[in-house]
């Protein structure tokens, strides 16, 4: 079961990403690139998740963690600098 | 899997180069960028490629851990190096009123 | 004593992340800590050197483990000389930016020690991926310090360096990356055996990582056509700085010189890019030697008379034959403390103008005007070849050991284009002063540290002889890889 | 390893899986920035949440003990995520992006 | 205690996460206290004011109230986005707010952005109304008074009274 | 050794006058200062000479560079007394000459110091019995006259003149070494004697055209001959002295000193014949004509010095042994006329202001005393019977006849030699009359012009009774010397010849009688012939050659310009095209021949694959539009990331993506400050090479990526998987890797880090930029400086990250972790407070200064490495340990866990240095604006 259920669940999250750097490239806005980008983060995360179930392996699990706590940092840099310019004032 | 590193390394390195190649400090930042991760992941691959084998000691077979490790080094001292390059790029718009990375202002002039 | 051999990277080290905690920026203790440290330098390069020059070669384990698994640092005669070398420029080159411009930007102090330590390692290291460690550390000290003041000048002149340098790096990157993907190793000495065992596609490989080395030294050194970034950047860079990376281009030469002694002087790839070094070496000298003819800036003759000599020592290099090494470094001695002294002098002079600065053009004389035009006509007689300096000795040397008839005659009429400009430099600055100039009178640290450096050009002269030993000495053992080799693997260790 | 334990380890990352892929559609498919927003929500709550929870029972199981580890990525994600929207529809606004016409009410001045 | 736990929810949490990181072990759990007793410590500059926990029991209850919610809404918001996206009824919703907190204010903002369908786009400046995009919005006061319900008025007894 | 200490005293000497000056002494004192070495040395020859003139040749050597085969070893024959005698005999009457010539204000401490450089030098020059002592003091004759024709710097004529003669003489001195090279290779040795025993080798070796070119390239340059006399004439703008010194009786007798010398060693041959004694002829009849036609004073005396050496270098050349004693003859009496005459010149120069012969006239009213040693002396140049000149030039007159090399030819020689004489008699001529008749001066600067002082006249009163004396009584006089000389020369037994002044009624002495009427008829018609002249167009060698040198210098400037033109795509494209070329030649599909078993690609990894080539490929396409690009490029870093994690790395993956995080807040502080579009600049042509470019070396290095994995190798690795844990403590071997095995590789990555931070603040401290005052589509940006939910959400997640990082710290040693990631986390939250709530909130809260982390950071890592000394290990050599708690249990305890706190501090430190450094910038801007 979990054979078949694992490829179809990276094949789901895969396909999402790719809809993601679609909607990175199509825009049309800059927000819409950030926002895709921060998906695509997240996204990420359920990708290693993943991994780590196929592996059998907990060696993964950081690399989502690092995602989760500081990956937003990204976007709000790119948010505050849409919004102000300065991003540390 | 091994053509596929390879193309990666190839997109990678071909569009650092092209970008390092403008007029403008900013696709120079990008170039040596994009350079790095394709210079990186071909020091990486230097060890041969191998899946699901984490160089952890007494887990299993292992890949090769020291291209890891060169890796680690090369990504900080580019982190480092790229940091510079932006702040030059800074300097060089304040003193020189252009990222032009010759200076050359947009109306010809020297600054 | 076992662990002197680590102390010209520690010192400086040590010295720059003290400079770098003094954080209220007591120039005075500033300048105190980075002369201590350099004046410290001195005895241990010496006694390093005289070392080495017992004939043993040293390997110093990093970490307690061995090579090729740990990284070692391996003091012989060249690296030896190449460290004493480092520290004799040194010393003056700090004393005269503590009289002049160290003041002009943050934590250049800091900056300076870190410099030396990234050189001394570089000249120290056993391990070629430590190389690379060691020439980032040098190239983002020597980063900071070319652009170490203000002044969109340098800002230009800068990026270039720097966008240059960080190409060579990735290149250097790519080529470790191909010597360990096919030997299996990053030690130097375990290279030279392993690239001799390799065949087919690995040799290939190998033969292209050894060349995109070639090419990321030939860089350093500032070999055709691979050395338009350095006139703009010496000539830009403050006094001090400047007269300092007179060594720096050494380091290029040091690194082929070492790469190349060990692991393609025989071997499967014997003479690897050797033809193309020549040329490339050849052209160097031939355009540089223009350059110094064209110049309009005493600081960008200078420079280009650094090019020259690169020229002239890769040329040296390629001939590789350990007669035309020993002359080579005989004269790499010289060019590096003349050319150190030129960019101090070129600063005194250019001080003296005001306004004007090095510009080639009539203007006010500097104060001292006699004594300045006398370094002046030292140096240049020095940096030309003319009898009876040292740069004369260097050159019969190096004739007399590469007897080619294109070298003799790039180096001959290198000289006599080299000549040509540094008269007309000489006749404009010295000669053709009208007025006085901005300056009342000399600095005398700042004019101490010039003569010091200038003074190699007799010194070297009049003990010619004891130095040129020296050199073939050194040059001796580097013609025996095997020496090295066995110093650093052999015994079992 | 239990079949129960194996189809609700296989359920958790499909519904994560359809979760994902469902928000990143609705990313790449509505009509404006502010719909768009919304997509990302779904990814970063039930997407990723899926396949933690997968996760959980997947390692729990094959130890034999409670592996509640990952629970701390949806915490963190649940911490972070909303900063993220928050800073977005900001810049949104503030670039005064076209929305659908059809919106009711309006966005604020920056 | 006091001094010593100027946070003590924090210190709990951070326990937690301690312990989930590393598992339970003795030294962990002796390790870990010292850390969520350190770290809020060291940290004190950065806290100029935070609300107190009232109601723990109430705090439960919210975050299951959330995820259940967040596991139903994604349900109904998949079915819209699947669906055509022309049936949708987007508007920007202007919330009142009752609560005064910051930190009451962001975890409600964070919860309705956490629960799909919504996301809270600004406070205002004087932070009295909350501006929320739904992505299909039937009716304005239903949509107020529902957030209202479900979750400004737990947060409000749970860090204010 | 006395002979060694004798050539030296000179250059002793020139620290004299100098010391002399400094005390302000006399001139008087000063000149006797300058005197007193050259006297001392002339003195000192005498013991020596006496054994020379017994036939013996006096050595002297002290060891130099014996690894160059350079001593300074010295000779003293014959030829070598000859020039010494007169470097030193004329030197010291130059000297006592020059004493009343410059006036008070001139340095002349300096000027002597320089002459007695020169003279050294000279004296080096003719006494070396090493060849590349030779070459040595040679170019110090070069540098020391350049100085000396300098010496009046502030004229524009001076300076010319002296950069003309260095260049010219310089390019000689660097053909003399080649060549002198050469025939050391030749001979083995660089010892004159040994070169002049090797005669026969060298001229029958096919190196021997080359190296006579080379030797003579420096004696004509050096000589002033025929196509490189042009320099002579201009050295003139040096005091007269210094003409009277070098450019008459000593420097320029160098070349011809050195025919003398190498006489054995290359004469002989018919090329030796054919190439001297053209260059000779050419320069005797150019000089002799031009001279004529000089208006100025010296100006005639330089052409008339070309003239003779021409007549000397011709003698050298006609290979008989003769003519060379004849040769040597005429080198001592034109040095003795030509060096009083010079002064004869100073004289009337220094008491007229003027030396325009065209208003001096008729002088012989105001200084008939100078008139009558002026006239001898020009007597003695013509060459009139019963003056020195006349011995020698009908010597010269009878050698022409000998020769026969040219065959039917052969006429031409006494031809030119005889019209050679009748220019000479009619310069001669013009000298006397012109100067001293020709009715009444012409408006001179000082008038009346007078005797000069007393002992001014000495030198020249000296030198013309030598012209007197040698032109009676030759025999009495010069013939021992010459005799010396001329066998030192020959370098064997001296033919026989005759000196005396009447040799009977024979062919040369017709030329004689020849040279003398035509040279006065020639002078009588001299109107008539300077009107011609004056048609002809003026060449201004100095300006030629300065053009010339000025159009080299631009072309060089050209050059160099053009190929370093500023541009760094153009040295970047050299750079890259280097390793394009590199590539293409070298990398042959033979390095594809791996037997390495493929791994298989899933569809995961290719989705993602084409991922990073597609954001990859949009970044470099898109990268004009900045923000687009920086997007872009950030998905190609999540996939490098995701890569890492696939490929068995988790430690890189980790690093990436941290890294990655703080790059991009990096670029969005800068993009602050920049431009967000870049503007379309490179044309198509530049675009396609480039492209080309990309594709080589992407391709290459793809191509070699792909050949390394699919082929086998042995590594070290095995070592380090295998001592990780027994070892170095830990089992995450990467980590043990680069805290322990390759701890010093950290070292210097973390020290990059730390100098980068340096650099980075120093470039941002008084950094003065404009930041946009709207975003990039021209709107006032927004009010929100630190908005709500941001600002509540970034505390609690400071003391999270702070645990996250003592996790991944601790963890790091055998689980995917370490300093450096946990440094970067601790960095992105400490930055995430910066971002939401601003610097001053942040500064209010924690130390704003950077530098002393980094410091701390780098020293512990320092002092763990050196700890170890302590333990009698090298540098870096950690230790670890099993600690047992109660409650707590076993755990390890690492040296290196230490040495990883180093790293995490530095990282910390350097990244807040850079970053929030960068933040503070646009306070500054704020501060600015507010003040403007
Ligand atoms: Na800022
Ligand atoms: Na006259």
């Amino acid at each position: 079961m979990l054979e078949i259920a694992l490829p179809i669940g990276f094949g789901l999250i895969v396909v999402a990403l790719v809809l993601n750097l679609y909607r990175l490239l199509r825009g049309p806005t800059l927000p819409d690139r950030a926002l895709a980008l921060d998906t695509m983060y997240i996204n990420a995360i359920a990708l290693i998740v993943l991994y780590g179930i196929a592996n059998d392996s907990k060696l993964y699990f950081e690399a989502g963690m690092l995602i989760a706590l500081i990956g937003f940092v990204s976007t709000v840099a790119v948010a505050k600098y849409m919004t102000r310019g300065d991003i540390i004032e | 899997m091994e053509a596929m590193v390879a193309v990666m390394i190839a997109v990678l390195v071909g569009t650092g180069v092209y970008l390092v190649l403008r007029a403008r400090t900013f696709p120079v930042i990008l170039g040596i960028t994009l350079l790095s991760y394709g210079v990186n992941l071909f020091v990486f691959i230097s060890g041969r490629l191998a899946l699901d084998q984490p160089p952890i000691a007494g887990a299993g077979p292992s890949t090769d851990p020291l291209p890891q490790a060169l890796v680690l080094t090369a990504i900080v001292i580019g982190f480092a190096m790229t940091a510079f390059l932006v702040v030059l790029a800074l300097r060089g718009q304040g003193e020189t009123g252009t990222d032009h990375v010759d200076g050359q202002r947009d109306d010809g002039g020297e600054a | 004593m076992e662990h002197l051999i680590i102390a010209p990277i520690l010192i400086p080290a040590f010295a720059g992340m003290l400079l770098l905690l003094e954080v209220r920026e007591r120039q005075p203790l500033r300048r105190f800590t980075g002369m201590l440290s350099v004046l410290a330098l001195l005895p241990v390069a010496w006694l390093l050197y005289q070392q080495a020059a017992g004939g043993e070669i040293q390997v110093y384990r990093l970490g307690d483990w061995a090579a090729p698994f740990g990284i070692v640092l391996v003091l012989d005669k060249l690296s030896a000389l190449m460290v004493l070398l480092c520290t004799v420029l040194a010393v003056p080159a700090l004393l005269y930016a503590c009289r002049a411009d160290d003041k002009r930007g943050a934590n250049f102090h800091a900056l300076f020690q870190l410099q030396l330590m990234g050189i001394n390692g570089a000249f120290l290291t056993g391990d070629l991926f430590n190389l690379f460690v060691f020439f980032e550390v040098l190239l983002i000290a020597s980063y900071g310090l070319a652009l170490h003041g203000r002044g969109p000048a340098r800002v230009r002149a800068g990026i270039h360096y720097v966008v240059l340098n960080l190409i060579g790096s990735a290149l250097f990157l790519v080529a470790l990356g191909l010597v360990y993907g096919t030997t299996g190793t990053l030690n130097m000495a375990d290279f030279a055996v392993k690239v001799n065992q390799l065949d087919g596609g690995a040799l290939e490989l190998a033969r292209v990582a050894g060349l995109l080395m070639w090419v990321v030294f030939g860089l350093k050194a500032a070999l055709f056509p691979l050395y338009f970034w350095l006139p703009a950047t010496y000539a830009n860079a403050t006094a001090g700085v400047a007269a300092l990376f007179a060594i720096m281009t050494k380091v290029g030469v040091y690194a082929v010189a070492r790469v190349y002694g060990l692991a393609f002087e025989q071997g499967a790839l014997a003479g690897l890019g050797r033809d193309a070094l020549w040329i490339m070496a050849l052209l160097t000298l031939l355009l540089a030697s223009i350059g110094v003819l064209g110049a309009r800036r005493l600081g960008e003759m200078v420079a280009y008379t650094v090019v020259m000599s690169v020229g002239t020592l890769m040329a040296g290099l390629a001939w590789s034959s350990p007669e035309s090494f020993g002359a080579m470094l005989y004269y790499l001695i010289h060019t590096t403390l003349v050319s150190g002294g030129l960019f101090l002098l070129a600063d005194l002079v250019a001080r003296g103008r005001g306004k004007l600065g090095d510009q080639l053009v009539a203007g006010p004389a500097p104060a001292g005007r006699a004594g300045l035009g006398l370094l002046f006509f030292i140096g240049a007689v020095a940096v030309i070849g003319l009898p009876p300096l040292s740069g004369f000795m260097g050159k019969v040397a190096l004739l007399q050991t590469v007897p080619a008839p294109l070298y003799w005659l790039f180096l001959l009429g290198g000289g006599l284009l080299a000549l040509v400009g540094l008269s007309r430099a000489g006749s404009t600055l010295f000669w053709r002063a009208t007025g006085d100039g901005a300056e009342r009178r000399l600095d005398r640290p700042r004019l101490l540290a010039t003569v010091l450096l200038l003074a190699a050009a007799p010194v070297l002269s009049i003990w010619a002889e004891p130095v040129l030993e020296a050199t073939v000495a050194v040059a001796a053992q580097w013609a025996q890889p095997q020496l090295y080799i066995d110093a650093v693997l052999g015994g079992g260790a | 390893m239990d079949t129960l334990v194996e189809f609700l380890v296989s359920a958790a990352i499909l519904v994560g899986g359809v979760f994902a892929l469902v928000g990143s559609f609705g990313l790449a498919r509505l009509p404006d920035f502010y719909l768009r927003l919304h997509g990302p929500t779904k990814a970063s709550t039930l997407g990723v949440g899926g396949t933690i929870f997968a996760s959980l029972l997947f390692f729990s199981w094959q130890e034999q003990a409670l592996q509640l580890q990952e629970l701390l990525i949806v915490l963190f994600l649940f911490i972070t995520a909303p900063v993220s929207a928050h800073m977005l529809a900001k810049a949104a606004m503030h670039r005064q992006l076209r929305r659908r016409e059809d919106t009711r009410g309006r966005p604020w001045k920056q | 205690m006091r001094k010593l736990l100027p946070f003590p929810l924090l210190s709990l949490f951070l326990w937690l996460t301690w312990l989930l990181l590393n598992g339970f072990s003795w030294g962990h759990g002796l390790l870990g206290l010292v850390l969520a007793v350190v770290l809020p410590l060291g940290t004190r500059p950065f806290w100029p004011n935070v609300p107190h926990l009232r109601n723990f029991p109430k705090l439960v209850r919210f975050v299951l109230v959330v995820h259940w919610d967040i596991v139903t809404a994604n349900l109904a918001v998949a079915r819209l986005i699947l669906g055509s996206p022309r049936k949708l009824r987007p508007a920007f919703v202007e919330l009142p707010l009752e609560l005064e907190d910051d930190f009451a204010i962001t975890l409600l903002a964070s919860t309705i952005s956490l629960t799909p369908g919504t996301v809270s786009a600004d406070v205002s400046e004087d932070r009295r109304t909350l501006l929320i995009h739904a992505l299909d919005m039937d009716d304005e006061a239903e949509l107020v008074a529902q957030i209202k319900q479900r979750y400004e008025r737990p947060l409000k007894e749970i860090f204010e009274c | 050794m006395t002979l060694a200490v004798l050539v030296l005293l000179p250059f002793v000497g020139a620290a004299l006058p100098l010391l002399a000056d400094r005390l302000r002494a006399s001139r008087t004192v000063l000149a006797l200062s300058a005197a007193l070495m050259p006297a001392l040395a002339l003195v000192l020859l005498i013991a020596p000479a006496g054994l020379v003139f017994d036939g013996q040749t006096v050595h002297a050597a002290l060891p130099w560079v014996p690894s160059l085969g350079l001593a300074l070893s010295f000779r003293l024959d014959g030829l070598a007394l000859l020039f010494a005698l007169l470097v030193l005999g004329i030197g010291l009457l130059v000297i006592l000459y020059a004493r009343y010539y410059l006036s008070a204000q001139e340095k002349a401490g300096r000027f002597f110091a320089f002459l007695l450089l020169f003279m050294g030098a000279m004296l080096g020059v003719v006494t070396s019995d090493n060849l590349l002592l030779l070459v040595l003091f040679w170019e110090l004759t070069s540098l020391s006259s350049f100085l000396l024709i300098g010496f009046w710097s502030h004229q524009s004529a001076a300076r010319k003149g002296a950069r003309m003669a260095l260049t010219v003489t310089g390019m000689g001195g660097l053909a003399l070494l080649a060549g002198v090279l050469l025939i050391g290779q030749i001979v083995g040795s660089y010892s004159l004697g040994d070169a002049l025993a090797s005669g026969d080798l060298i001229r029958a070796s096919e190196l021997y055209p080359l190296i006579l070119g080379l030797v003579l390239l420096g004696v004509f340059t050096k000589s002033a001959q025929f196509p490189f006399h042009f320099w002579l004439p201009h050295a003139m703008a040096a005091p007269t002295p210094v003409s009277a010194y070098l450019h008459s009786a000593t420097m320029v007798k160098a070349g011809v000193f050195l025919l003398a010398r190498f006489y054995p060693m290359l004469a002989g041959t018919n090329l030796w014949f054919d190439v001297v004694t053209l260059a000779g002829m050419a320069t005797l009849l150019w000089g002799a004509a031009v001279a004529l036609f000089q208006h100025d004073l010296k100006g005639l005396l330089a052409y008339s010095t070309i003239s003779h050496l021409g007549l000397i270098t011709l003698l050298f050349g006609l290979n008989s042994e003769l003519a060379a004693v004849a040769a040597v003859f005429h080198i001592i009496n034109h040095a003795t006329f030509k060096a009083s005459l010079f002064m004869a010149a100073g004289i009337i120069d220094h008491e007229t202001g003027t030396r325009d012969m065209r208003r001096i006239n008729g002088l012989w009213k105001y200084m008939p005393y100078t008139a009558v040693l002026a006239m001898v002396a020009s007597a003695a140049m013509a060459g009139v019977p019963l003056l020195n000149g006349f011995l020698s030039k009908e010597m010269f007159f009878a050698e022409t006849l000998e020769s026969s090399r040219l065959g039917a030819m052969s006429w031409v020689l006494p031809l030119g030699a005889t019209l050679g004489g009748v220019f000479s008699v009619a310069y001669s001529a013009r000298f006397i009359h012109d100067v001293f008749f020709n009715g009444e001066p012409v408006n001179l600067p000082k008038f009346p012009p007078h005797e000069p002082p007393r002992y001014m006249k000495v030198p020249v009163e000296i030198l013309v009774a030598l012209c007197v004396a040698v032109g009676v009584l030759p025999s009495i006089t010069v013939a021992g010397l010459l005799a010396v000389a001329a066998a030192a020369t020959l370098g064997g037994e001296l033919p026989e010849y005759h000196l005396a002044v009447w040799h009977g009624l024979n062919l040369p002495l017709m030329m004689s009688v020849v040279a003398l009427v035509g040279g006065v008829l020639v002078y009588s018609s001299r109107n008539w012939l300077f009107r011609q002249y004056a048609r002809l167009p003026e060449i201004n060698a100095n300006l030629i050659f300065e053009r010339r040198i000025q159009g080299l210098a631009r072309g060089a400037a050209a050059l160099s310009n053009f190929l370093r033109n500023g541009s760094l795509q153009s040295y970047a494209a050299w750079l890259l095209t280097l390793v394009a070329l590199v590539l293409l030649v070298h990398l042959s599909p033979a390095v594809l021949d791996g037997q390495r078993a493929l791994l298989p690609l899933d569809g995961v990894s290719l989705l993602a694959g084409v991922m990073l080539v597609v954001a990859a490929l949009i970044t470099a396409i898109l990268h004009r539009h900045r923000m687009t690009a920086i997007m872009s490029m950030s998905v190609v870093g999540l996939v490098v990331s995701l890569a890492f994690v696939r490929l068995s790395a988790p430690d890189l993956a980790l690093t990436q993506l941290s890294v990655e995080i703080v790059t991009l807040l990096l670029l969005m502080l800068a993009m602050y400050f920049l431009p967000v579009r870049t503007r379309m600049e490179s044309g198509w042509p530049r675009i396609l090479r480039d492209l080309l470019l990309s594709v080589i070396i992407g391709g290459g290095v793809g191509v070699m990526a792909f050949a390394m994995m699919t082929s086998d190798f042995q590594s070290i690795s095995g070592y380090f998987l295998e001592n990780a844990k027994p070892g170095g403590g830990g089992t995450n071997v990467v980590n043990v890797i680069l805290v322990d095995f390759r701890g010093f590789d950290t070292f210097g990555e973390i020290t990059v880090l730390g100098i980068a931070a340096m650099g980075i603040y120093a470039m941002l401290r008084d950094l003065d930029l404009l930041s946009a005052p709207s975003d990039s589509l021209g709107r006032p940006w927004a009010r929100d400086a630190h908005p709500l939910v941001l600002v509540t959400i970034s505390r609690p997640l400071l003391p999270l990250a702070l645990l996250i990082s003592v996790y991944i710290f601790l963890r790091g040693h055998n689980l995917p972790g370490g300093g450096f990631i946990a440094g970067l986390i601790t960095s992105v939250a400490l930055l995430l407070q910066y971002v939401a709530s601003g610097v001053a909130w942040v500064h209010r809260r924690m130390p704003g200064d950077y530098h002393p982390v980094v410091a701390v950071g780098l020293l512990l890592a320092g002092i763990t490495g050196v700890a170890s000394w302590f333990f009698g290990h090298p540098f870096l050599t950690s230790t670890f340990d099993y600690l047992y708690w109660p409650l707590v249990g076993k755990f390890e305890v690492a040296s290196a866990m230490l040495f990883d706190i180093g790293v995490f501090l530095t990282v910390v430190g350097a990244t807040l240095l850079m970053l929030a450094n960068l933040g503070k910038l646009s306070l500054l801007d704020d501060k600015a604006k507010e003040g403007a």
